[in-house]
C-alpha cells in the first residue's frame, strides 16, 4: 500500500520519457536519472548521521537519567544541525610540519567509501540502488578503503600520538575485518549467493508457520555467526568497547586529534554512516531484510527494514554505555584467539550442515 | 558510433590517464608515504579496469586484498621505518637514467608488438556475474594449484613471523 | 572508437615499464616493493584482458589473476617483514647501504 | 539405516571436535559426549548386524560418492560394508565404548583428562572410517590418523621421558612400515589407476595384474601390516608402547590399531592370492612372530609386558592363519582376540590401579581383594589359552587346522608350541598375580576393588570372551561373514585339534605346577637355564641389535666420513694442491725474477687495471645486478623471437 519502490520507478519512468520527449538523447536521460538517484542516496547518507548523532545524545542522556539537548528546537531536534553549522564555520587548522596533502585528503578517503557502500543495500521491495551480484564482498572491499584514510590521518597530522592512534586503529580494523568477513561465509554458503537482495529474499517464509526463516534463527550456526558479526562490526566502527584508536584518555583523541572544523565533522559522519551500514548489513544478512509480520502489507517493507536497522543501531548505542573499554593487547588477543577460531569452526559446522541437508 | 559505445571508452580513457599519472607518482615521489598512497589509488583504478572488463569478483578481490590488506601492511612498515617530519631524501639511485632508458625501450617494444598483433579484437559478449564460475574453477580444475597456493601462504606467514622475531631482546 | 584488446595491453605495457623503472631506480626498498606490485598489476590487467576479449565464456584468466594476487600478498608480507628486519639491523632502508658484498 | 552408515565414523569424529573445543563446559569434561557418540555408533552397527543376520541386508554393499578430481582421475569416498567390515565395526565400536567408560574411572584424576577423551574419540573414528572405507585412499587416511593418535596416546604422560621415547619409537617404527604401504598404494594406482576395492577386485578377477606385479604390491602392502600389527622385525614398538595409560593399551594394542594391519591383509587378499610366494612370506612371518613373542612373554616380569608380547604372538597367529589360506580363521581369531585381549588389558589396568605397580613379583593372592577382577581376568585367560569351549578355542583351532590342512606341517608344530607357551606364561602370570601368597604385605593390604565404571566393562567384556565362539564357529555363520573363494580347505584328521588342545593343557598344568607349588623351583630352573633366561629377559637383544645395526653405524659412518674428510680430502687434495701451488709459484717467481724482470712493471700495471675492471663489475649494488639481469633477459627473449620464433 505504501511501498515506495513502484512509486519511485513510475516517477523515474515518467521523468525519463518526458526528458526524451524534449529531445535529450537516451544516454543523457539515463545519466540524468542515475544522477538523481545518486543524489538521493548521497543526501540520505548525509542525513542519517545527523539523526544518529541526535539519537546517540538522547539515548546516552536517558541511560544516565539526564535530559540531553533540549534547547535548540523542540526536544533539541535541531541540536545536530546547530553543531554542524558551528563546525562548518570553525577555523580549519593544518599543523605546521605536517604532510598537507595527506592531512587534507584523509577525511575524504575515510568518508567517500561510505557512500558507495550504500549501493547494494536492499532497503525494501524495489528499493535496491544497484542489485550487485557480489554485494557482500563489494561492501567489505569498499569499506576496507577507509582504513587507508585512518592511516593517512595518522601520518598527515605530524603528531606522534596521532600516528600511534592511526597505527592502532588500522591494526584493529584490519584484524577485525577477518572474523567479520568469515562470519558472513556461513550465510553465503546456505543461500548460495552474494547479493544482499538475494539473501534478504531467501529469508522470507516461516518454519511451522511461526518462526521466521531468518538466518539468526538457524540453530547454533546462525547465532554464532550473528554474534561474531556484531562484535566485529562494533570493532570496525571504532565504537566502545573497541574505541582504542580514539581513546581520549590514552591518545588525546587518536588519529583525529589535529583535525578541526569540517574535517572533524567528516570523521564523525563516516563513523555514524558506518554504524548504519553495519546495522543494515546485519539486518539484510541475519534478520530477514525487509521481511515483516504485518498482514496485507499495511506496514511497507522499507519501514520494516529501517525499523530493524534502527533497532540494531540502538544496540550499538547501548553497548557504549554497558561495556568498559578493552586494553589494546586484550583487544587483539580477543580477535585472533577467540573470534577467528570460532568463525572458522562455524564455517566448518555450516559446511557439514549444508552437506547433510543436501 | 553511438553513445553506448562511447561511455566505456571515455571511462577507460579517464582511468588510463589516472592510472598512468598515479603510477608515475609512485616511482617519482620523494615521500615514500605519498608513493604508497598513490599506489593505493593506482590499485583501486586497476580494480575499476577489471570491473570494466566484466571481472566483478576479481575487482572486488583486488580491492579487498590489495587496498584492504597489502597496502595497509605496507603503510604500517613505512610508518615504522620512516620519520614523518624529516626532510625527504633523494629517492633515486645513480643508475636511474639507465633504468629509465631501459624501461622506455621495453615499453616501446611491448607497445609495438601489442599494436601489431592484437589490434582490432573487440569484445562481443555481454559480461555476466562470474562468482559462481570462478568458484567452480578454483575448486574443480584448479584445485591442486589452489591447495598449493594455500601452502605457499602458510609458508609466507611462518616466514614473516620468523623474520619479524626480535632476537636482540628476548622477552 | 571502440575499445579493443590492444588498448588494455598498451596500458599494461606502460604500467609495466613504469614498474621496471621503479624497480631499477628507487633507492628505497619499500619503493622497489611498490614497483613490483605495479608490475604484478600490469600482468593481471593482461590476464583479465585476454580472458575478456579472447575467451569470454571461460574464467581461467580470472582464476590466474586471483593466484597472482595471492602470491603478491605472500610476496609483500615476506618482503615487508624482511624490510623491517633489515631496518632493525642497519637502521636504514636504502639499497646502497646493503653493500657488504661489495668487491 | 544402511544409507547412513557413514554416521558410524562421523559421530565419534564430531565428538572428538566437540570435546577438544568445548570439553571444559560439557558433562564429565566431555567424556560423556564421547561415550554417547560411541554407543550410538555401536547401536547403528548392531542394528546393521541384525539386518544382516535376518537377511534383510545383503552383503557386500557399497555406496560411492564423488570426492574430487585430479586431471582425468576421479576420486571417490564411500562406504563398503562386507562381512569382515561388519564384524569389525561391531567389535571396534563396542569395545571402544566400554574402554571409554572404563577410562572415566581409570583416568579419574589424571591431568589433561579432556584431551585424553578427545584422542580416544578421534582414534575410534579413524578406525571406524578405515573399516568402512571403500578405497585405499580413505583406508590410508584412517590408518595415518590412527598412527598420529597412537603417538599422542602412547606419550600421553609425556612428563616421563620413557613415555615420550615410547611414543617416538612407535611412531617411527610404524612409519617404516607405512613407507612400504605407501609405495604399495602408488604401485596400485600406477598399475590399475584406481583405489576402489571392488574395482581392484574386478581387475584382479579379469587377470589385469601380472603375478609378479601382484607379488610386489602384496609384499609392499604387507610392510604396512608388519609395522602396524607389530610383526617380527618391527615388533619392537608394541612392548614399549605399554608406557601409555592402560586403557590406551587395551584400545590400541588389543582391539583396533594392530587389528588394522591384519585387516589390511584381508582387504588386499586378492593380491596375495595372485602371488602364492607372498602368501608364504606372510605365513612364515606370522608363525615366527607367534613363537618368538611367546618365548619372550615367558620371561617378562611386567604384567602389561606379558600381555603385550602375548598380543604380538596372537597377531602372529592371525597373520599365519591368513598366510596359510585360512581367511576366515584369521579374521575369526581377530574378532575373538579383540574381545578377550581388551578384557585382559582392562583387567591388568584394574590390578595396576589397585596395587600401583606393574611388577608381578610384587603382587600375589589378589583374588581375595579383587574378586570381580579375578573372575573376569580368569575368563579372559581361559579364552587366551584356548581352553575348551571358550571363544579363543574355536578360532585358534581353526588357524592350526588350516595350517595343517594346507600342508604347512612345520607351521602347525610351531603353532602348537606357541599354544603351549601361551598357556604356560598366562598361567604363570595368573598365578603370580592372583594366587599364591601375598609377597608384599603393604600393597596387598591397601589393594581394593576398582569403582563400578571400571568393573562393569570387565563383566560385559567377559561375556563375548567366553561365548562368542559358540555363536560364530559354525561354518554357515563364518561363510556369511568371511566369504572366500575356497582355498584347499582339506578336512584335517581329528587328532590335529586334540594335539593343539593338549599342548594348551600341558602348558596350563606345567605352569600351574611350577608357579603354584614352589617358586624356589622356578628360581632353580632359571639358574640352570641362565643363558636362555637372560636371552629371553632381554627380548633376544633385538633392541640392542637394532641399536648396533642401525643407530650406531650411522654415527660411525658420520665419524668415518669426518675422518676421511680430515685425513684424505684435506691432506691429499687440499694440502697437495697447496703444495703444487707453492711449487708452481716458486717456479713462477724464479721465472719472474730471472726471465721477465724487465716486464714486471708492465705485468703489474695490467693486472691492476684488469682487477679494477673486474671490480667495477661487482658493485655490491643489488639494483645494478638487476638491471643487467633484466637487460640480459630481454636480449635473450628478443634473440629467441628473432631466431627461434619463426613459426
Amino acid at each position: 500500500m505504501f511501498e515506495l519502490g513502484p512509486i519511485l520507478s513510475r516517477a523515474f519512468q515518467t521523468l525519463q520519457s518526458w526528458v526524451i520527449a524534449h529531445g535529450v538523447p537516451a544516454l543523457g536521460a539515463w545519466i540524468l536519472a542515475k544522477s538523481i538517484q545518486v543524489g538521493v542516496v548521497v543526501l540520505g547518507v548525509s542525513l542519517i548521521p545527523m539523526v544518529l548523532v541526535y539519537a546517540e545524545r538522547k539515548v546516552s542522556a536517558f541511560m544516565q537519567a539526564r535530559l540531553g539537548p533540549m534547547n535548540v528546537g523542540p526536544y533539541g531536534i535541531l541540536q545536530t544541525l546547530a553543531d554542524g553549522i558551528k563546525l562548518i564555520f570553525k577555523e580549519d587548522v593544518i599543523p605546521v610540519g605536517s604532510d598537507r596533502i595527506m592531512h587534507i585528503m584523509a577525511p575524504m578517503v575515510v568518508v567517500a567509501p561510505v557512500f558507495i557502500c550504500f549501493a547494494p543495500l536492499p532497503f525494501g521491495k524495489g528499493l535496491v540502488p544497484i542489485d550487485l551480484d557480489i554485494g557482500v564482498l563489494f561492501i567489505f572491499a569498499i569499506s576496507g578503503v577507509s582504513t587507508i584514510g585512518v592511516l593517512m590521518a595518522g601520518w598527515g597530522s605530524g603528531n606522534k600520538f596521532s600516528m600511534l592512534g592511526g597505527l592502532r586503529g588500522a591494526a584493529q580494523l584490519v584484524s577485525y575485518e577477518i572474523p567479520r568477513v568469515l562470519s558472513v561465509v556461513p550465510v553465503l554458503m546456505f543461500y548460495g549467493t552474494q547479493s544482499l537482495n538475494g539473501i534478504a529474499l531467501a529469508q522470507q517464509g516461516r518454519w511451522y508457520g511461526i518462526i521466521p526463516k531468518w538466518f539468526i534463527f538457524y540453530p547454533v550456526i546462525g547465532q554464532i555467526a550473528f554474534l561474531i558479526f556484531l562484535i566485529a562490526s562494533v570493532a570496525e566502527t571504532n565504537r566502545t568497547p573497541f574505541d582504542i584508536p580514539e581513546a581520549e584518555s590514552e591518545l588525546v583523541a587518536g588519529f583525529h586529534t589535529e583535525f578541526s572544523g569540517l574535517k572533524f565533522a567528516l570523521f564523525f559522519l563516516a563513523e555514524y554512516a558506518y554504524v548504519f551500514v553495519s546495522s543494515a548489513m546485519a539486518v539484510a544478512l541475519f534478520l530477514g531484510g525487509d521481511d515483516g509480520f504485518s498482514a496485507a502489507g499495511i506496514i511497507p517493507s522499507w519501514l520494516w527494514f529501517l525499523g530493524k536497522t534502527f533497532v540494531m543501531v540502538f544496540l550499538f548505542l547501548w553497548f557504549r554505555w554497558t561495556f568498559p573499554r578493552l586494553r589494546v593487547d586484550r583487544l587483539m588477543q580477543f580477535c585472533w584467539q577467540f573470534l577467528l577460531p570460532w568463525s572458522i569452526a562455524n564455517i566448518a559446522f555450516a559446511g557439514l550442515a549444508v552437506l547433510l541437508i543436501k | 558510433m553511438n553513445l553506448e559505445q562511447l561511455l566505456p571508452t571515455v571511462v577507460f580513457a579517464l582511468m588510463a590517464g589516472l592510472l598512468i599519472a598515479l603510477a608515475l607518482v609512485v616511482v617519482t615521489s620523494r615521500s615514500v608515504f605519498r608513493s604508497a598512497i598513490a599506489l593505493t589509488g593506482a590499485l583501486g583504478v586497476v580494480a575499476g579496469l577489471f570491473a570494466l572488463m566484466g571481472a566483478d569478483f576479481v575487482a572486488a578481490g583486488q580491492l579487498l586484498i590489495y587496498v584492504g590488506g597489502i597496502m595497509i601492511i605496507m603503510l604500517f612498515v613505512i610508518m615504522l621505518s620512516q620519520r614523518p617530519m624529516a626532510k625527504a631524501d633523494r629517492q633515486t639511485n645513480d643508475q636511474w637514467l639507465w633504468g629509465a632508458l631501459f624501461a622506455l625501450a621495453v615499453t616501446c617494444g611491448l607497445i609495438v608488438q601489442f599494436r601489431a598483433v592484437y589490434r582490432g579484437i573487440f569484445s562481443t559478449t555481454v559480461s555476466m556475474p562470474t562468482t559462481v564460475s570462478i568458484g567452480r574453477l578454483l575448486l574443480g580444475d584448479m584445485v591442486v594449484p589452489f591447495e598449493a597456493v594455500s601452502l605457499v601462504l602458510l609458508a609466507a606467514l611462518v616466514g614473516a613471523v620468523y623474520f619479524g622475531l626480535d632476537y636482540e631482546k628476548p622477552q | 572508437m571502440t575499445l579493443s584488446l590492444h588498448h588494455f595491453l598498451m596500458l599494461s605495457a606502460i604500467l609495466f615499464g613504469i614498474g621496471i623503472y621503479g624497480v631499477l631506480s628507487r633507492r628505497n626498498i619499500l619503493g622497489i616493493l611498490m614497483s613490483i606490485e605495479l608490475m604484478f598489476n600490469a600482468a593481471n590487467i593482461n590476464l583479465i584482458a585476454f580472458n575478456h576479449f579472447l575467451y569470454p565464456n571461460q574464467v581461467w584468466g580470472q582464476g590466474f589473476a586471483i593466484f597472482v594476487m595471492t602470491l603478491a600478498a605472500a610476496e609483500a608480507v615476506v618482503g615487508l617483514s624482511l624490510v623491517l628486519a633489515i631496518y632493525r639491523n642497519i637502521k636504514s632502508v636504502y639499497t646502497e647501504k646493503l653493500n657488504i658484498l661489495h668487491g | 539405516m544402511v544409507e547412513h552408515a557413514y554416521l558410524i565414523p562421523l559421530l565419534p569424529f564430531l565428538a572428538a571436535i566437540l570435546i577438544f573445543f568445548f570439553g571444559r563446559w560439557l558433562p564429565v569434561k566431555g567424556a560423556l559426549i564421547g561415550i554417547i557418540a560411541c554407543l550410538v555408533s555401536f547401536g547403528i552397527s548392531v542394528d546393521l548386524l541384525m539386518q544382516v543376520m535376518d537377511g534383510t541386508l545383503k552383503l557386500p554393499m557399497e555406496m560411492r560418492y564423488p570426492w574430487f578430481d585430479v586431471g582425468l582421475f576421479q576420486f571417490e569416498w564411500g562406504v563398503l560394508l562386507d562381512g569382515p567390515a561388519m564384524v569389525l565395526l561391531v567389535a571396534v565400536s563396542g569395545i571402544s565404548s566400554l574402554i571409554q567408560i572404563y577410562s572415566v574411572g581409570y583416568m579419574h584424576d589424571a591431568p589433561r583428562f579432556k584431551r585424553f577423551f578427545a584422542y580416544l574419540s578421534l582414534f575410534t573414528s579413524a578406525m571406524l572410517a578405515l573399516v568402512l572405507a571403500n578405497n585405499y585412499l580413505q583406508f590410508f587416511i584412517g590408518w595415518e590418523i590412527m598412527g598420529a593418535c597412537s603417538y599422542f596416546l602412547i606419550s600421553f604422560e609425556f612428563e616421563r621421558d620413557a613415555a615420550g621415547a615410547a611414543g617416538n619409537k612407535a611412531f617411527l617404527t610404524t612409519r617404516l612400515g607405512d613407507l612400504g604401504f605407501y609405495a604399495g598404494l602408488l604401485t596400485i594406482f600406477y598399475v590399475l589407476g584406481t583405489f576402489n576395492f571392488t574395482q581392484i577386485a574386478a581387475h584382479l578377477h579379469d587377470g589385469n595384474v601380472s603375478p609378479h606385479m601382484a607379488m610386489i604390491i602384496a609384499l609392499l602392502l604387507f610392510c604396512g601390516t608388519i609395522g602396524k600389527s607389530a610383526q617380527f622385525p618391527l615388533h619392537v614398538w608394541l612392548p614399549d608402547a605399554m608406557e601409555g595409560p592402560t586403557p590406551v593399551s587395551a584400545l590400541i594394542h588389543a582391539a583396533t590399531m594392530v587389528a588394522a594391519g591384519v585387516f589390511l591383509v584381508a582387504r588386499s587378499y586378492g593380491f596375495f592370492l595372485q602371488a602364492p610366494q607372498a602368501l608364504e612370506v606372510v605365513a612364515w612371518v606370522g608363525g615366527i612372530t607367534a613363537i618368538f613373542a611367546a618365548t619372550i612373554a615367558v620371561a617378562a616380569d611386567d604384567v602389561k609386558k606379558v600381555l603385550a608380547y602375548s598380543t604380538i604372538s596372537q597377531l602372529g597367529y592371525m597373520i599365519m592363519g591368513l598366510g596359510v589360506g585360512g581367511y576366515s580363521a584369521g579374521l575369526f581369531h581377530l574378532t575373538t582376540h579383540a574381545a578377550f585381549k581388551a578384557l585382559l588389558f582392562l583387567g591388568a589396568g584394574s590390578i595396576i590401579h589397585a596395587v600401583h605397580t606393574n611388577d608381578m613379583w610384587k603382587m600375589g593372592s589378589l583374588s581375595k581383594q579383587l574378586p570381580t577382577t579375578f573372575w573376569t581376568f580368569l575368563m579372559g585367560t581361559l579364552a587366551l589359552v584356548s581352553f575348551y569351549g571358550t571363544s579363543g578355542y574355536f578360532s585358534k583351532e581353526m588357524i592350526l587346522g588350516a595350517a595343517y590342512g594346507s600342508h604347512h606341517y612345520l607351521l602347525y608344530v610351531i603353532g602348537c608350541a606357541g599354544a603351549f607357551l601361551t598357556s604356560f606364561y598366562m598361567t604363570r602370570a595368573f598365578s603370580l598375580v592372583f594366587l599364591g601368597e601375598a609377597r608384599e604385605r603393604d600393597r596387598f593390604a591397601h589393594a581394593h576393588e576398582s569403582p563400578l565404571t571400571m568393573t562393569v566393562p570387565l563383566i560385559v567384556l567377559a561375556v563375548p570372551s567366553i561365548f562368542l565362539g559358540w555363536f560364530m564357529h559354525s561354518p554357515e555363520t563364518l561363510a556369511k561373514f568371511f566369504p572366500m573363494e575356497a582355498l584347499h580347505e582339506a578336512a584335517e584328521p581329528k587328532w590335529v585339534g586334540y594335539v593343539a588342545l593338549g599342548s594348551g593343557f600341558a602348558g596350563l598344568l606345567i605352569g600351574g605346577a611350577l608357579y603354584l607349588r614352589s617358586l624356589t623351583l622356578v628360581e632353580r630352573l632359571a639358574q640352570i637355564f641362565a643363558p636362555i633366561h637372560k636371552l629371553l629377559k632381554n627380548k633376544y637383544y633385538i633392541d640392542e641389535i637394532y641399536w648396533a645395526l642401525f643407530v650406531r653405524p650411522t654415527g660411525k659412518l658420520a665419524q668415518g666420513l669426518s675422518w676421511f674428510d680430515f685425513n684424505v680430502v684435506d691432506r691429499i687434495f687440499v694440502d697437495g694442491f697447496g703444495w703444487i701451488a707453492t711449487l708452481w709459484s716458486k717456479i713462477q717467481s724464479w721465472i719472474d725474477d730471472h726471465v721477465v724482470d724487465g716486464f714486471v712493471d708492465g705485468t703489474g700495471w695490467s693486472a691492476m687495471n684488469l682487477g679494477a675492471l673486474a671490480r667495477r663489475v661487482q658493485t655490491g649494488f643489488v639494483q645494478n645486478y638487476l638491471l643487467v639481469i633484466t637487460m640480459a633477459l630481454v636480449a635473450m627473449l628478443m634473440a629467441m623471437e628473432t631466431f627461434v620464433g619463426k613459426h
